[in-house]
């Protein structure tokens, strides 16, 4: 399986996302820098975390702007899987394919340490592998990732399995402790944690490995089926 | 200000203008010497940032010279952007330690985040990608709202910029003593990883060769800075307010993936980056290095404010700006790659063989110097030194045990001071893990970052005890060389090499130059005996508080070990219940 | 030459963790008499004289500046010399 | 009851990253007409009446609300009821 990890000026886990998809899962991944990037060739889309034009404005609307940006919105439509990983899930917001924007942490600091999270619907192509309600470890790294929709988006998102994982013990302020959520369809994951660095015991946790099986376990099937 | 407006020659001597910009009257005579005549305003400026203690080390040089700086893996020692050491495979590990002090006493978020910035740059230009941020910090009582303001401000900003550039700061130390009331200490040190054939020089060689400028626009922010890094902190230092630049991170972070891709580029001559002192510095010490001399076009210089003066855009200390030497004919190529990152590379000026530092400002020559006057030719000063009467009291001071009644008590008590206490409040606002490489996050004795594709591992740990210095320099200085190394060890790593930052009070204070020599001593004694080279560092000087109250004398050790395997990775943290504990040494 | 200066605030009803932080640190500096703190941005755009300056300014505003999900914007356009 | 407005700039001179960041999006957004970008804060803070409120106000600014090292605030005061 093919990724492309898109680049935008000020991404910063950019290497670290390709890593995970070519060390810990042994998958191809390109840095496609998002001017020359041209993502039909690719069958994952992976948006890093980072400081896109340096978080400027609003995390991620800078980038939320780019021409590269109707290109993910194709490879959606097309069922592509898109991942968006604290900076990515910000653009996935901003460019309106997931629901809902980022505030400030509620205590106003960045903050990096490891969190548990909470699988709340293992039925998406990104969390099968995973059970239900299953505690994971995955560090947080961002100063935005306080999560916010309004009542009735809150509703859908709920009524929808939109909401893939949660905080067990939310240190940011979200709305109903929400970590991650993916579009209705469930092929786009917006996430403020960080999978692509617990793929590694050495340097954490593994726990972030299973959400790229998941993907690449979906996309062998459906090609199996399509062959 | 255009340069008929512009201050005299003959002004300045009789005013003793060269006075407010830190140059002493036997200074500006031997200036008068050298050239054969009168400096004008542009020209005495660039002595005066050239001849403050933060670029020529008037005063410390006697003292640096003492530290050991030679070792069998040692491929750079002090004297370029950052030292060097193998680290086998054809890989080696930069590093240096940069101090901040007076820009954060001002503007503590600014300051400290264009610390972290211009450490980066430095070890960046060596050609290194920035694998590891650490950082010193030392503040006076919390108590005190204003001091509160200025620890806080200082990790948002050291957090804020690192953080967005996206380099793990792994590690650091952090102290709080009335002695820093007025005077908090900043210090970063960066650490990087290159390949031996990737390794850059700052010189401008080839007569001929074109200078490019790449990055940020000059400003007027930040005039001065060197030599308000070499006074005391003063009421005017509030004036001199705007002096305090502020830092892009953006930017820096496109200017280092732009670099780190230049380098393989052949056209590549020489890259240095605009620290303190900005384009003088860089310029003049380019040429110096490589025998050369440099005419640049001040009005082709990116400027952010209308009406510059030459005077103006060579003392400015803009951030994330650096300086390039291109193969002449080539300028295209070398600009098409920072292109591709929004970066616009400028060609300012050529290289000569005259040896002369030559400005061209609107059509006129506005500065003329020997090059290596700039560079090499600043005096060198040995100042008087005397025993502290401090000192000579505490030597006679009977012995003195504590009396402990409750040793719980104690205990709790000492866990509650600031300086002993967690902090993990300092480094969970720092990411840590970005790259992927942090085996060993902050919190341990010290930090462990992998090497990516090999089975090694750096160590790296700041220390320094500055009560233990202040009590006794020159032990002091042996015990945070010794603290250092103990720490990489006990991680798994052998000590390869230190970086050093020599935060003092006034040299000019012969009690304050005796600490500095004590501990200059009891460090490079340290150094011998382990085998640690020390190859790069930073001094600081005037840390006093309005008033004239120095700090401590706080000379900060940054090591980096090295780690064979990742399997020999040790933490601190306890293991698990009913294993032994043992205590080695004496 | 215009320049339009632009406001953008959070909507009613969204938290505004910052205002609260504000608010929280004016109290501890004995302004008693501080009620709620709202924080949001300030721009000041030069722009170029155009036909449908306004229709401009809105445009930039619902694509870039402001965040329709969290934000509210107004603007002023001042003629400059 | 009193809303005062507070405009917070960078003074002259300061970098404003963020506001070139943005300048320079706005044109690859094609408003080619877009000039010199300045990001502030803009802030809302109620205030119970008492005497003096400027002096007041300006204390705020000095103390917390603005950086004088390197921006500059302005304010209006209005009534509310
Ligand atoms: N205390 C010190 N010990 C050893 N080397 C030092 C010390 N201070 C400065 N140096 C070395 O002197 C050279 C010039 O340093 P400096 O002028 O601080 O660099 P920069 O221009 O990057 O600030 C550097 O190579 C630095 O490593």
């Amino acid at each position: 399986m093919k990724f492309a990890v898109v680049v935008f000026p000020g991404s910063n886990c950019d290497r670290d996302m390709a890593f995970a998809i070519t060390e810990a899962l042994g998958q191809e991944a390109d840095l496609v820098w998002y001017q020359e990037a041209n993502l039909s060739d690719y069958d994952g889309i992976l948006l890093p975390g980072g400081f896109s034009y340096g978080d400027y404005l609003r995390s991620g609307a800078i980038a939320s702007t780019s021409g590269v940006i109707e290109q993910i919105r194709q490879a959606a439509e097309h069922g592509k899987p898109v991942l968006g990983v604290c900076n990515g899930f910000q653009v996935l917001l901003e460019m309106g394919l997931l629901p809902g924007a980022m505030l400030p942490n509620k205590n106003l600091k960045f903050m990096c340490h490891d969190e548990t999270l909470i699988v709340e619907n293992n039925k998406t192509l990104f969390t099968d592998f995973y059970q239900v309600k299953e505690e994971i470890s995955i560090p947080i790294a961002h100063g935005d990732g306080n999560y916010y929709c309004d009542e009735a988006t809150y509703q859908t998102l709920r009524d929808n399995h939109q909401i893939a994982f949660t905080y067990a013990a939310n240190p940011n302020g979200s709305v109903a402790d929400i970590a991650g959520i993916t579009n209705e369809q469930g092929n786009v994951l917006g996430m403020m944690p960080h999978p692509e660095r617990a793929v590694d015991a050495l340097v954490g946790s593994e726990d972030g490995l299973r959400l790229f099986q998941s993907i690449l376990t979906h996309w062998r099937n459906n090609h199996a089926i399509n062959a | 200000m255009p340069s008929m407006l512009e201050i005299s020659p003959e002004q300045i001597e009789q005013q003793q203008l060269y006075r407010d910009m830190g140059l002493s009257e036997e200074e500006f005579q031997s200036i008068t010497q050298i050239l054969g005549r009168r400096p004008n305003y542009t020209e005495t400026g660039l002595f005066s940032v050239m001849w403050s203690e933060h670029c020529s080390y008037k005063n410390s040089k006697p003292l640096l010279k003492k530290f050991p700086t030679q070792g069998q893996h040692v491929l750079q020692g002090p004297g370029e952007g950052a030292g060097i050491i193998d680290i086998g495979d054809e890989q080696a590990v930069v590093f240096k330690v940069e101090s901040h002090n007076h820009p954060s006493a001002v503007e503590p978020y600014q300051g400290a985040a264009t610390g972290v910035g211009g450490i980066l740059r430095d070890v960046f230009s060596m050609g290194a990608r920035p694998v590891a941020l650490l950082n010193s910090l030392r503040f006076g009582s919390l108590k005190r709202p204003r001091v509160k303001y200025l620890f806080e401000e200082v990790v948002r900003g050291i957090a804020g910029y690192g953080n967005c550039v996206g380099v793990p700061t792994v590690g650091g130390e952090l102290q709080f003593d009335d002695a820093y009331n007025g005077n908090p200490l900043v210090n970063a040190m960066c650490v990087g990883l290159i390949d031996h054939k990737d390794i850059q020089k700052g010189i401008a060689a080839g007569v001929g060769n074109t200078v490019m400028y790449v990055g940020a626009k000059t400003g007027r922010d930040g005039i001065h800075g060197a030599t308000f890094a070499s006074e005391e902190l003063s009421e005017e230092s509030e004036e001199k307010r705007p002096s305090v630049q502020v830092g892009d991170p953006f930017m820096e972070k496109l200017l280092i993936e732009a670099c780190l891709e230049v380098i393989h580029h052949e056209a590549l001559v020489g890259i240095q980056d605009m620290g303190a002192a900005g384009l003088t510095s860089s310029a003049s010490e380019m040429a110096s290095k490589a025998g050369t001399g440099m005419l640049m076009n001040m009005d082709l210089i990116p400027q952010r404010e209308e009406n510059m003066s030459a005077y103006e855009m060579m003392l400015s200390e803009s951030q994330e700006r650096m300086l390039l030497v291109v193969e002449k004919g080539r300028e295209h190529e070398i600009a098409e790659v920072f292109r591709k990152y929004d970066l616009e590379a400028v060609s300012v000026g050529e290289v000569t063989e005259d040896k002369r530092f030559r400005l061209e400002h609107h059509g006129e020559i506005v500065a003329d110097v020997p090059v290596d006057s700039l560079a090499e030719d600043a005096p060198v000063y040995h100042q008087p030194s005397t025993v502290p009467a401090y000192y000579k009291e505490y030597q006679e001071m009977e012995e003195y045990n504590p009396a402990i009644s409750n040793y719980g008590e104690t205990l709790a008590d000492l866990l509650k001071q600031p300086t002993i206490a967690s902090k993990e409040w300092v480094y969970d606002q720092y990411d840590s893990m970005v790259q992927t490489n942090t085996v060993v996050r902050p919190g341990s004795d010290a930090a462990v970052v992998r090497v990516r594709g090999t089975e090694k591992a750096l160590a790296m740990t700041t220390d320094c005890n500055s009560r233990y210095i202040y009590l006794d320099p020159e032990i002091g200085g042996q015990i945070a060389v010794a603290e250092a190394a103990r720490n990489i060890v006990c991680s798994g790593g052998r000590p390869l090499g230190l970086t050093d930052g020599l935060n003092f009070g006034s040299p000019e204070n012969p009690e304050i130059f005796w600490q500095m020599e004590k501990s200059v001593d009891g460090m490079s004694k340290a150094c011998s005996e382990l085998g640690t080279p020390v190859i790069s560092g930073n001094v600081s000087l005037y840390n006093e508080s309005i008033g004239g109250q120095a700090i401590y004398p706080t000379p900060v050790v940054g090591m980096v070990g090295l780690i064979e395997k990742t399997d020999h990775i040790t933490r601190s943290s306890a293991k698990q219940a009913g294993d032994l504990i043992y205590i080695i040494g004496e | 030459m215009r320049k339009v200066k632009i406001y953008i605030t959070l909507k009613e009803g969204v938290l505004d963790p910052q205002g609260k932080a504000v608010q929280h640190s004016l109290h501890s500096l004995e302004y008693k008499n501080v009620g709620e703190v709202r924080i949001g941005k300030y721009m000041e755009v030069m722009l170029e004289d155009e036909d449908n300056i306004e229709q401009q300014v809105e445009k930039m505003c619902d694509q870039l500046l402001a965040n329709p999900v969290i934000e509210d914007y107004s603007y002023t356009i001042e003629e400059v010399v």
